[in-house]
């Protein structure tokens, strides 16, 4: 059943009632990865899911991260609407090959007279300990492919509703959940009906500085405005939600009231995505600058299992306020 | 030499070899082509296994898709992609039937369901597999038909899309060309188990091994395959035994084998070996021969004109193609 | 029942009981340390397959080497890492095995060639192909023992590894522990082939299948492999049948099968098969059991005394080890 | 043999030069990869080796990317110096999750105790009408990755010297080798004694403006520079050499002198390497900066295959020139 909109309900269960809508309204949709079926999916988003749709529509498939992704390709190119889970990101190195080389690539090569309308769902990110096979941000890999839609929902209203334009486009898109996100409860206000592929959302607005985030950072950010508040400093907060393309457009708006930027991304520093948003705000606003833009991100190092040194890798709420701070220009 | 199967008509038979011929006509400007600097990039000749894709080509429909590798010039003119839009293609003008985008390892043709064109070895089984997914689960009679090499057999995905197969029973025919030589890895250098087609039995997938030079036996392999698939009882591995008569690529010297090895092949080449056959047989004459030999070179001359005074596509649409121009499908 | 092999003696019986009920011991104080939130992060437990690492270890020598995978904590413990690291790496303090960097699905350890702990599914079988290249490069007599469960021989590495062992007949053993489930998926909703032994034919390697539950037939089966590979015949698959007793990992709600299969597999589990046979042969009584569980215990209290005691890693630390602290070994 | 000071040779015959001596002067030392054996390597870089070293250090592999490379980590773990090749960055996909999940983390998982001393060598790049899966520039990836080193020689004495220090590092060590420059012929200037796994080179002096490049485009780079040089305008061009880790002091030492700066990648614009570097420009050397940072780019497109498109979409001099021009505030 859908729920209406005010009710409060989890990140997880916004994402099932977005795949059950779509199963229900779109005989071209099935769901396949690993667990999706008996086990109910690794974190639980399409459990129940086999009971009301079947086997057919519900695939548990082997430990095959290759196969069942271009199978995912395959039965896209051929006018089905799969959503594909990768358990997560980490295992979707085992089908890069076919994301890279096969969903990205076909309607180009083909002169445009193939598409590949394949969503592919993983969860990603870190913060539940689950060390350094386990915890990986690589949104970044995949936003620097042509060819790949990329999106990144931190919201309940996105959860919710970023899947119908997913399954509408006729690109591949890969939808990033932040596993750390899944238990997060909030209300469905309905803006998850405007959820689209391409646009980043101010979440809060400031007039001092820019936070420019995405994913799970999302709310690290939200808590570190509310503590530079009470230090008198208002930041704004862009939640980016389309990783690629990104929605320059936003981003600059926002640095051109503010005239600073720091940017918060659970990847690893170097090379990762926040380069990327900083190095546009260079290009397109550089006059714009009061201070030298900053960044947050993960540090370099695989995720250590220890919880204090899993905390200290990842962008915090505390490195985020000094981070402002010091584009503030306060003292350290 | 085997025998002319009971039955065939002359018309089949001269029908067979004009396929085998227009491909090898087709590959033969291809090579003069490439050393002309009209061609570029990687260029893969199919030459000495033209019998696996005439005869597999006759057992397929409208309704079926085939996957195929970076040599695929043989598979997309016996499926039907007519030679003028194949030759553009190999130019890279935008008459070429992927608009000139993919060249000659990227031949792509909706009208007849030709998925490609694959670069990356063993990359198309995965995809053959979907597109048998959707087959199935659409209620329909297609087969998805999936070339690949020998060498192919060795990655990973093999592997895992034989045993997806097999689970889910999709109507996919696994065709692999077993022609000996990955680039310039012999079969017994990669292979612990040389006999492809055994390797089935860890899927419990239904496989034959063929001679591929004998169209007939490839012909009627395909059959068997074909119908099992429509009949819903899955796959089959179809290990078509052949041989590849040219180097590699344009860039190969070779040195990993004989040339006596490559002349003993040529002498029981699919093409020579049907037509001693249908001669013999009394189905055909040397003018026959030379006059179906004469259309298809006509036939190219024709594709070669049509792929010159083609257009570029012009610079400005560089990016286009990245993304879908229209909404989905 | 399996009969106890003829000329077992009581020493070499309580011992291997002994190293059974270690492991048992550990993980059942794990799974309460876990609840309790000492452990966090995901823990994989292996009640049900002692028989296995157990037999296994019996074999290898120091000159052995181990890969295995998240759920790994049975064959550390048989293969003799001590269990203070070990549960210090549980808990992820700096004394742990792996230094703490690892937690429950990376245990390392140099001193025992204990190369980890891995937590992608068939990610250690190239790696177990590339010890035993080493070994066999440099004319040793080791073998490179892979453990992996019967999920990951679905993953194309499995494919890719036993080919590449078996073409150079490197001295691994591929130790499947076939307990019928990965994760919630049962064999056979993900295997068209269940026999996984039999999937060995495709590469020409030695294969066998045996009761994992019975500690003895692990030990001969592991016997035979280590012996081939040491004179120098290649690999062998060995699929061990057991079961796991508990979830997958604590998160699981189990789902996917009956309390009753559970109970029934219990009823056949490694160590009252092996308390039982021994009893019944007259060489344990109540006693001995009793001695020997106590002591079990008495070592993991001691090892869980050492884990809290421990410091954690200063954070300063926090980059270490992303590059050797050493110049070339 | 090797070949002295001030000979003319190939970039290719420079690389083989150094593999060579690797195998004759480190009994642990083997080359493993598809077709460097009979074949003499996809890019001829091993012919001859086979001959002269055999079967057992001169391994041809099936076509199994995840497996042999996989295997080169276990080996190089267990005390070899396995040089594994794989024939192009395109395939190193299939791998991806041995080169990340395990070369990349064993280290840091084993707290130090383990190290994987494994040399992955792989040809890169577009330019020779190869098409979309035989193109790539993915360096970014595997520099955004901690626990690997990545280097990519330009210049005869660094494909002549970059194999002895990589060999020599307990670390894995990825060495690109941009496709284009096998048949670049230069002399052996004896620099290749000094090549190193993390330094970056001025390659050419200049005082307006800084190029920062890499691989086949430093030498677009200096053609660039010296169609500058005609116009009046002394660009400094920089070879990075090593992708992680970056020389930051050299880039912005060569910064703080020029105030200008344009970085060069083969890689697609968006999350590539150029987007890195810049951002370290701005946290290191905004207030020296008088004017936005440039990069030219591949264009966001799989490589088309005719050579007016391949072109098109990848850094030209014309472009770099342009951009150029337009950092130093010329109008176009
Ligand atoms: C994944 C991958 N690895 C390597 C290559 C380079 N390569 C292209 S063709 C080829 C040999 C393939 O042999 P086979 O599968 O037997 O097909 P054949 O060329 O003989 O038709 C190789 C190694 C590639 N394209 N893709
Ligand atoms: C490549 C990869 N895919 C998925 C997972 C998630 N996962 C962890 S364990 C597991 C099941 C593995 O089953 P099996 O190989 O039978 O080993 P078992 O857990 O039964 O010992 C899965 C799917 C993973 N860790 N790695
Ligand atoms: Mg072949
Ligand atoms: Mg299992």
């Amino acid at each position: 059943m859908t729920t209406g909109t005010g009710t409060v309900i989890t990140y997880r269960e916004a994402m099932k009632q977005a795949i059950r809508e779509a199963l229900a309204s779109d005989p071209r949709v099935f769901v396949m990865g690993e667990d999706v079926g008996k086990y109910g999916g690794c974190y639980a988003v399409t459990k129940g899911l086999l009971d009301e749709f079947g086997e057919e529509r519900i695939r548990d498939t082997p430990l095959s991260e290759s196969a069942f992704v271009g199978a995912g390709v395959g039965a896209a190119v051929a006018g089905m609407r799969p959503i594909v889970e990768i358990m997560t990101v980490n295992f979707s190195l085992l089908a890069a090959d076919q994301i890279v080389n096969s969903a990205a690539t076909l309607s180009h090569m083909s002169g445009g007279q193939f598409h590949v309308p394949l969503v592919i769902r993983m969860a990603t990110g870190a913060g539940r300990q689950l060390a350094a096979q386990h915890s990986h941000s690589l949104e970044c890999w995949y936003a620097h492919v042509p060819g790949l839609r990329v999106v990144e929902p931190a919201t309940i209203d996105d959860a919710r509703g970023v899947l119908r334009p997913a399954l509408a486009c006729p690109d591949p898109v890969l939808i990033f959940e932040p596993n750390s996100l899944y238990n997060m409860e909030g209300e469905l206000t309905g803006a998850a009906a405007t959820a689209d592929l391409s646009t980043a959302r101010v979440r809060r607005e400031g007039k001092d500085v820019t936070l420019v985030t995405y994913g799970a950072s999302l709310w690290r950010c939200m808590a570190a405005a509310e503590q530079l508040a009470a230090g008198g400093v208002e930041a704004e907060v862009v939640d980016l939600r389309s990783l690629r393309p990104l929605d320059d457009a936003t981003i600059l708006a926002s640095v051109r009231r503010t005239r600073r930027v720091v940017i918060v991304d659970e990847g690893w520093r170097t090379g990762g995505l926040a380069a990327e948003v900083a190095m546009r705000v260079v290009e397109q606003g550089f006059y714009d600058l009061d201070a030298p833009i900053g960044r947050v991100c993960s540090e370099e190092v695989p995720i250590p299992y220890p919880k204090h040194l899993e905390d200290a890798a990842l962008p915090s709420v505390e490195r985020i306020v000094t981070a402002v701070r010091r584009t503030m220009g306060d003292a350290e | 030499m085997n025998e002319l199967p009971a039955g065939i008509t002359r018309e089949r038979g001269l029908h067979l070899l004009t396929e085998m011929l227009r491909i090898r006509q087709f590959e033969g400007r291809c090579a003069e082509l490439y050393s002309a600097g009209r061609i570029r990039g990687f260029l893969h000749l199919y030459d000495g296994e033209e019998a696996v894709a005439v005869g597999v080509m006759q057992v397929l429909g409208k309704g079926d898709s085939i996957v195929s590798t970076y040599r695929e010039h043989g598979h997309a003119i016996a499926r039907g992609i007519a030679m003028g839009p194949l030759m553009a293609e190999l130019y890279g003008k935008r008459t070429g039937c992927s608009g000139g985008r993919g060249g000659s390892m990227h031949i792509f043709d909706a009208a007849t369901r030709f998925y490609g064109g694959n670069a990356i070895v063993g990359g198309g089984l995965p995809l053959a597999v979907g597109i048998g997914l959707a087959e199935k689960m659409r209620g329909g009679r297609g087969v998805a038909a999936c070339f690949f090499g020998e060498g192919a057999a060795a990655e990973g995905e093999f592997h895992e899309s034989l045993n997806l197969a097999a689970l889910w029973k999709l109507p996919v025919l696994f065709l692999c060309e077993n022609n000996l030589y990955a680039m310039g890895t012999a079969l017994a250098r990669s292979e612990s188990q040389t006999d492809i087609h055994a390797k089935a039995a860890a899927y419990g997938v239904r496989a034959v091994a063929v001679d591929g030079m004998d169209v007939f036996a490839v012909e009627a392999a395909t059959h068997g395959a074909a119908d099992f698939a429509r009949a819903g009882k899955g796959p089959t591995l179809i290990e078509f035994r052949t041989y590849r008569f040219r180097a590699h690529s344009m860039f190969d010297a070779q040195l990993y084998r004989d040339k006596a090895e490559v002349e003993e092949w040529r002498r029981h080449g699919p093409v020579i070996s049907l037509t001693t056959r249908l001669k013999a047989a009394g189905l055909m004459t040397e003018d026959d021969f030379q006059r179906i030999q004469g259309e298809a070179d006509a036939e190219v001359k024709a594709a070669v004109d049509f792929a010159e005074q083609s257009e570029w596509e012009p610079v400005e649409d560089l990016t286009r193609h990245v993304y879908a121009e229209v909404s989905a499908p």
